[in-house]
């Protein structure tokens, strides 16, 4: 997935490492929260509340730089990794550690 | 809000012509919640203001029905103290805009009507109808809808036994998710959704109440979606089955201790809808304490409370001394319950805002907000004339004395019959539905004996030695040339293939798929499909007990084909003489029962070789109770090893499935009248296939012709290759003269057709399986 | 007198009349055991059933295993008593930690619903029995999350010490050992469909008996498990170390937090 | 759910809000990261890799001060919404807006 060698006009890129949170919108039913709430006393813990499940999605982008890695991103929660009627996201940016050079780990 | 562009009752999806009917049952205008009321409830969805006139032609009574159309589900006795409820129901809209929540949330819907009449629910079926296989965005719908009908009937833990899955253009803008919901009740514990008796308690149980669809039964009903504008779409519901799951325990719970006079479960337009239909159909009224009602959320307005669509809620009518038994019920199924209004005499739903009393009277200082005539919301709506019209003819009139001639399409492709029919049976309408059915618990209850897969389920009812068989079919294809004959030959289908299993149908549910009844071209369709609907369970004899309307099937630009969808619950006396359809023995004798008739139009091979401008063949209603009789007839007499209905495909495709089924094949010759093309794969109804031992031959003939149905040898069970030779005047002679190729006999070996079948679906979905 | 077989009913269980109804074919007298009591009512013996215990929200079988019953059928367990975990009730015993390993979201992603075939690995367990030979028993699975999974340690130990209690099989009898075998129907490690804790008392089961015991419904394979079980329990009930929940339920407090 | 007043020794609390996010051990086979990496190419999205799913919780808790939220959600993150054999957690404090006095919504 590196960049190709020689293409005319490519840049070295990097890899940027994020997250999706993705979450029930607030009014929209949580049926997991609410089970998670019930639950809670027979655990013994008392004063938690407003529980709200939600997925996690981490992921890592080869792009040219952050705002190019980031617009994939965006683009990746709204239209795969959420459903907006229901669900609103944020994305998370974990790290712009590695450069190419370490890019090419197995997936 | 602050300038509204246009009144609120347009705003609300209420014409003119409507306020003014409202104003003139109320003697005065409404108020703004009282107007939403109204919205909701004259919306098509709740009111069936366009197809009530239509719906009234239908057969509805019989010696078995217990409960019709107009209750939560239609109910039929089955003996033995014992009643089987079912009905239909669509949830097309939200399934187009969220297709997970949109099926889960259908089957709840579904259940719910069951459960409301007391019964347990313990099977469900899904019609599922979508565009092109190939389009990425068919695969999301499909996908998301196949996991949410399994995301919640496998949760609640009803088995989905069987179902439909059709692909086709019209459905690419507008998908059609058509759920069914089969239950079992003691005939002594029929709940009705009724509110009887001034002074019981209305008592609110289940999930609180929170912003859930609101508007959803207008704006999603009511109204074509432009799936551009994210503003105007409208909140989506979420199911929760495990809610539901504690629903349906509690429910029967109170049923079975009797601790309710009425129960009614709360869908599209929410409690505004429960209390009004409930009080409507006893005559009494409702005074709904708004405070009293368990929110999600904070700060809802009282209209949103009244009108929201929050799922897996039920109300139930209470006399206030079972009170403590309900809320005890409740408590133990962890699901709040509260006591929100008291039926009262004076025939109004009213609300009031600040308490009520013991009696039900508002506590001083209370404000009534709103005060309508339950009649008014429900049972008196507004009713609407639409004008119908037939379209304008599209196919060219023939040329004078030159006939399309479907007999030459075959040969004159220059298609080999076989390399057909292994193309039909590896078609996404035909090949196997495995794909879809293995993401469904079908075992769960444990009453499965036939599920999805071959035909119609076949369910023990525990305790007895009955069986109940069920069903769906809809055909779109012919309705969409000739919407009075799809909706005859959806029942004809649907009764067939309950009774060649050997049991009696016993009664009809159904979902009208159709288009905007203000199109009077739509309207039209709608009102052949009722006449086809209604004559074709007259002549068979067997009663319509409830079903659904779903208008406005519309995406922007493209309308889809009329679809009928007709749901059978049959009964057999005795489970064991029940027959499958699989080839079982080899050296049976197979037998073709019914009548050959022409006619491509609308046909599967039509689909995939090009049917031209041919007719669909014609239904015969007479002869096709005539061939249900003889099934049922000669199953019960022991007669028949293996039975199948002739429907999609045509004969050819009838012998490969029951060969792939019973994993042998065999040898028939298949008589050739007119043209090959329709011997082999047209779709003439009233047709059976028969498998026999040899010495039940002759007996079966002797039967047959008591019934007057023609029923003809036409080969032998065993090995392991499909051969099918094609005999008679058309096999030879009248294609050759014409010039054509001579269509040479199917010769496939078992092997092949099965994977071409198995493998159909998932390659169609895009190559996962 | 007939073998009292406890039921345990989760808000959510679905399998639990069913597994009543197939207990009671095998002889048994099945008894409810509601989640909110900690009574066992001094059953012979324990299945917890399939379904969704509240929801099998987060994952299946995690709230379950926080509720009053499962306590008590700890301290059943630990003392000796039968208890056998179906689909769901597999998914609350290895949530709880009463046997190794996790069951992972199926390796296809989908519910999978289907006939499989199973093969006993020993045939002197309690579970197994009365199942004769070692031969492929025909039952559903019916999950969303039923892919077996326990680290190579564990894997490595189940393996030695004669723990795996049923794995997936062909028709043929041939073990699918590979995840990605077709008869392997969740991607499950080394094809396991049933394991034992290491007294051997507590078993989890991915797929159905309780669907496999009457020949009407497909398949009658399930019912000499549900016999195995309902037999030692009776022998247990009138036997040397009799085993009532009560009585454990007396002399327990130390399961809380058994997990692993 | 709120901290029952009048206890002896209760302090007024305060209100924290987390979100624990469990994530799939390293070496776990995670099939729905693998599932949406590969839809990438169907929306023609390239350079994406690495694709982690996990949930994401997010919780409000009533406590005397944060540690004592903080060993609250530890507590749960590690006995009900993950589980060690396959999965691992971290917890991020999303912030300590609320008093008490808001917590009391209906959930
Ligand atoms: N969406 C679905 N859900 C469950 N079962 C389905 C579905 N679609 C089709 N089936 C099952 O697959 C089989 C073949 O479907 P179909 O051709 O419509 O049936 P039939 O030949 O009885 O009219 C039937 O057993 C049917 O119940
Ligand atoms: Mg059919």
């Amino acid at each position: 997935m590196s960049t190709p060698e020689g293409a005319p006009g490519a840049r070295p890129a990097a890899s940027f490492r994020f997250a999706v949170n993705v979450t029930p919108r607030e009014g929209i039913l949580d049926p997991q929260g609410r089970a998670v709430e019930q639950s809670l006393p027979h655990l013994g813990v008392a004063g938690v509340g407003h529980v709200r499940v939600g997925r996690r999605v981490e992921l890592t982008v080869d792009a040219a730089d952050l705002p190019a890695a980031r617009a994939v991103v965006d683009h990746l929660a709204a239209a795969l990794l959420s459903n907006p009627l229901i669900e609103q996201f944020d994305v998370e940016v974990l790290g712009a550690a590695s450069s190419t050079a370490t890019a090419g780990v197995a997936r | 809000m602050s300038e509204p562009a246009v009144p609120l009752h347009q705003a609300l999806g209420l014409t003119d012509e409507e306020l003014v009917a409202i104003e003139a049952r109320l003697g005065r205008a409404p108020n703004d919640l009282e107007l939403a009321m109204f919205s909701v409830m004259w919306s098509e969805h709740c009111s069936y203001k366009s197809s009530r006139p239509l719906l009234r032609t239908l057969p509805t009574g019989g010696p078995d029905v217990v409960a019709g159309p107009g209750e939560n589900a239609g109910v039929q006795r089955i003996g033995g103290g014992l009643a089987v409820a079912f009905k239909i129901e669509s949830h097309n809209h939200p399934s187009a805009v969220e297709p997970y929540q949109g099926a889960a949330t259908g089957v709840g819907g579904i259940l719910r009507d069951i459960f409301a009449m007391g019964a347990r629910p313990i099977a469900v079926l899904d019609a599922l109808r979508f565009g092109d296989p190939g389009d990425p965005r068919t695969r999301h719908l499909v996908n998301g809808v196949v996991a949410g009908v399994g995301g919640y009937g496998n949760c609640v833990g009803v088995p989905t036994v069987g179902g439909e899955l059709v692909f086709d253009p019209s459905y690419g803008g507008n998908p059609l998710v058509n759920v069914m919901a089969i239950g079992i009740v003691r005939e002594d514990q029929i709940m009705r959704a009724a509110a009887p008796g001034p002074g019981n308690l209305v008592v609110l149980y289940g999930s609180a109440t929170g912003r859930d669809g609101i508007g959803g039964a207008s704006v999603l009903a009511s109204a074509t979606f432009g799936a551009q504008d994210p503003s105007k779409r409208p909140a989506v519901q979420v199911g929760d089955p495990f809610a539901e799951k504690l629903l349906i325990e509690a429910t029967l719970e109170i049923v079975e201790r009797g601790l309710a006079v009425g129960i009614q479960d709360l869908g599209a337009a929410g409690i505004t809808c429960g209390v009004s239909e409930t009080a409507d159909r006893a005559g009494t009224g409702i005074i709904v304490d708004l405070d009293a009602i368990p929110r999600r959320e904070p700060g809802m307005a009282p209209f949103e409370v009244l009108i929201s669509e929050s799922q897996e809620r039920m109300v139930a009518i209470v006399r206030p001394e079972r009170r403590a038994d309900v809320a005890e019920v409740c408590a133990r199924w962890g699901l709040p319950c509260a006591v929100i209004g008291r039926v009262t005499a004076d025939g109004d739903v009213t609300v009031v805002e600040g308490g009520l009393d013991g009696e039900g009277r508002p506590l001083p200082g209370a404000r009534e907000l709103a005060r309508v005539p339950a009649a008014a919301l429900t049972s008196d709506a507004i009713v609407f004339e639409r004008l119908a019209a037939p379209p304008p003819r599209r196919r060219p009139a023939p040329a004078p004395g030159v006939r399309p001639e479907p007999a030459e399409l075959l040969p004159e492709r220059g298609m080999d019959p076989g390399a057909v029919l292994v193309g039909l049976l590896g078609s996404p309408n035909l090949a196997s539905r495995r794909w879809v059915y293995e993401q469904y618990d079908h075992h769960v209850q444990t009453n499965t004996v036939a599920g999805p897969g071959r035909g119609a389920a076949v369910l023990r009812v525990k305790g007895t030695r009955q069986a109940l068989v069920a069903t769906t079919d809809g055909d779109q294809a012919v309705s969409a040339l000739d919407p009075y004959l799809g909706a005859a030959l959806s029942v004809a289908e649907a009764t067939r293939n309950v009774s060649v299993t050997g049991a009696r149908p016993l009664g009809v549910t159904n979902c009208l798929n159709y288009g905007d009844p203000t199109r009077p071209e739509a309207f039209w369709q709608l009102r052949e499909a009722v006449r086809g609907l209604g004559d074709a369970c007259r002549a068979l004899g067997i009663p319509v007990t409830g079903g659904n309307v779903s208008l406005y099937n519309e995406a922007p630009g493209s309308a889809i084909a009329p679809t009928p969808e007709i749901g059978v619950v049959g009964l057999a006396d005795d489970v064991d003489r029940l027959v499958g359809p699989a080839f079982g023995a080899a050296d049976d004798v197979v037998l073709l029962a019914g009548w050959a008739a022409p006619g491509l139009g609308g046909s599967a091979y039509a689909d995939l070789a090009g049917g031209g401008d041919d007719d669909p063949p014609p239904l015969d209603l007479a002869r096709e109770a005539a061939l249900q009789g003889l099934l049922r007839a000669a199953i019960g007499a022991g007669l028949v090893a293996a039975a199948q209905d002739v429907s999609r495909g045509g004969l050819a495709v009838a012998l490969a499935e029951m060969a792939i089924w019973g994993g042998r094949a065999g040898h028939f010759r298949v008589a050739v009248a007119g043209a090959p093309a329709v011997a082999l794969f047209g779709e003439a109804p009233s047709r059976a296939l028969l498998a026999a031992r040899p010495d039940a031959v002759t007996p079966l003939l002797a039967l047959a012709a008591e019934h007057g149905v023609p029923l003809a040898d036409i080969g032998t069970t065993g090995g392991d290759r499909l051969l099918v030779e094609l005999v008679g005047e058309g096999a030879t002679g009248a294609a050759e003269e014409r010039g054509a190729r001579v269509a040479d006999a199917i010769d496939l070996d078992l092997g092949d057709l099965r994977h071409a079948w198995e493998q159909g679906l998932p390659q169609a979905l895009g190559g996962e399986g | 007198m007939s073998v009292r077989v406890g039921v345990v009913v989760f808000p959510g269980s679905n399998c639990d009349r069913d597994t009543a109804w197939a207990l009671g074919l095998a002889g048994a007298e099945p008894v409810e055991l509601w989640h909110e009591s900690a009574d066992l009512g001094g059953v012979a013996a324990i299945v917890l059933p399939g379904g969704f215990a509240y929801g099998d929200y987060l994952r299946a079988g995690v709230i379950a295993r926080f509720s009053p019953v499962m306590r008590a059928v700890a301290g059943f367990a630990a003392a000796g008593g039968l208890v056998l975990g179906i689909c769901n009730g597999f998914q609350v015993l290895a949530e709880a930690g009463l046997v190794p390993g996790a069951l992972l979201r199926n390796r296809g992603l989908r519910f999978v619903c289907r006939e499989v075939a199973i093969a006993p690995e020993r045939l002197d367990t309690p579970f197994t029995r009365l199942v004769g030979e070692r031969r492929p028993l025909r039952m559903p699975v019916a999950h969303g999350e039923g892919a077996y999974y326990a680290d190579p340690a564990t894997l490595a130990a189940l393996e030695r010490d004669g723990r795996v209690l049923f794995r997936y099989v062909a028709p043929d009898g041939t073990p699918a050992l590979d995840p990605d075998d077709r008869a392997n129907p969740n991607g499950s490690l080394r094809g396991i469909a049933g394991v034992t804790n290491a007294a051997g008392n507590v078993a989890g089961l991915m797929p159905h008996p309780e669907r496999a015991a009457e020949a009407l419904l497909g398949s009658a394979d399930g019912l000499p498990i549900l016999r195995s079980l309902v037999a030692a329990a009776g022998e247990r009930a009138a036997g040397a170390f009799v085993v009532t929940g009560r009585r454990v339920l007396a002399g327990d407090g130390g399961v809380e937090g058994g997990r692993r």
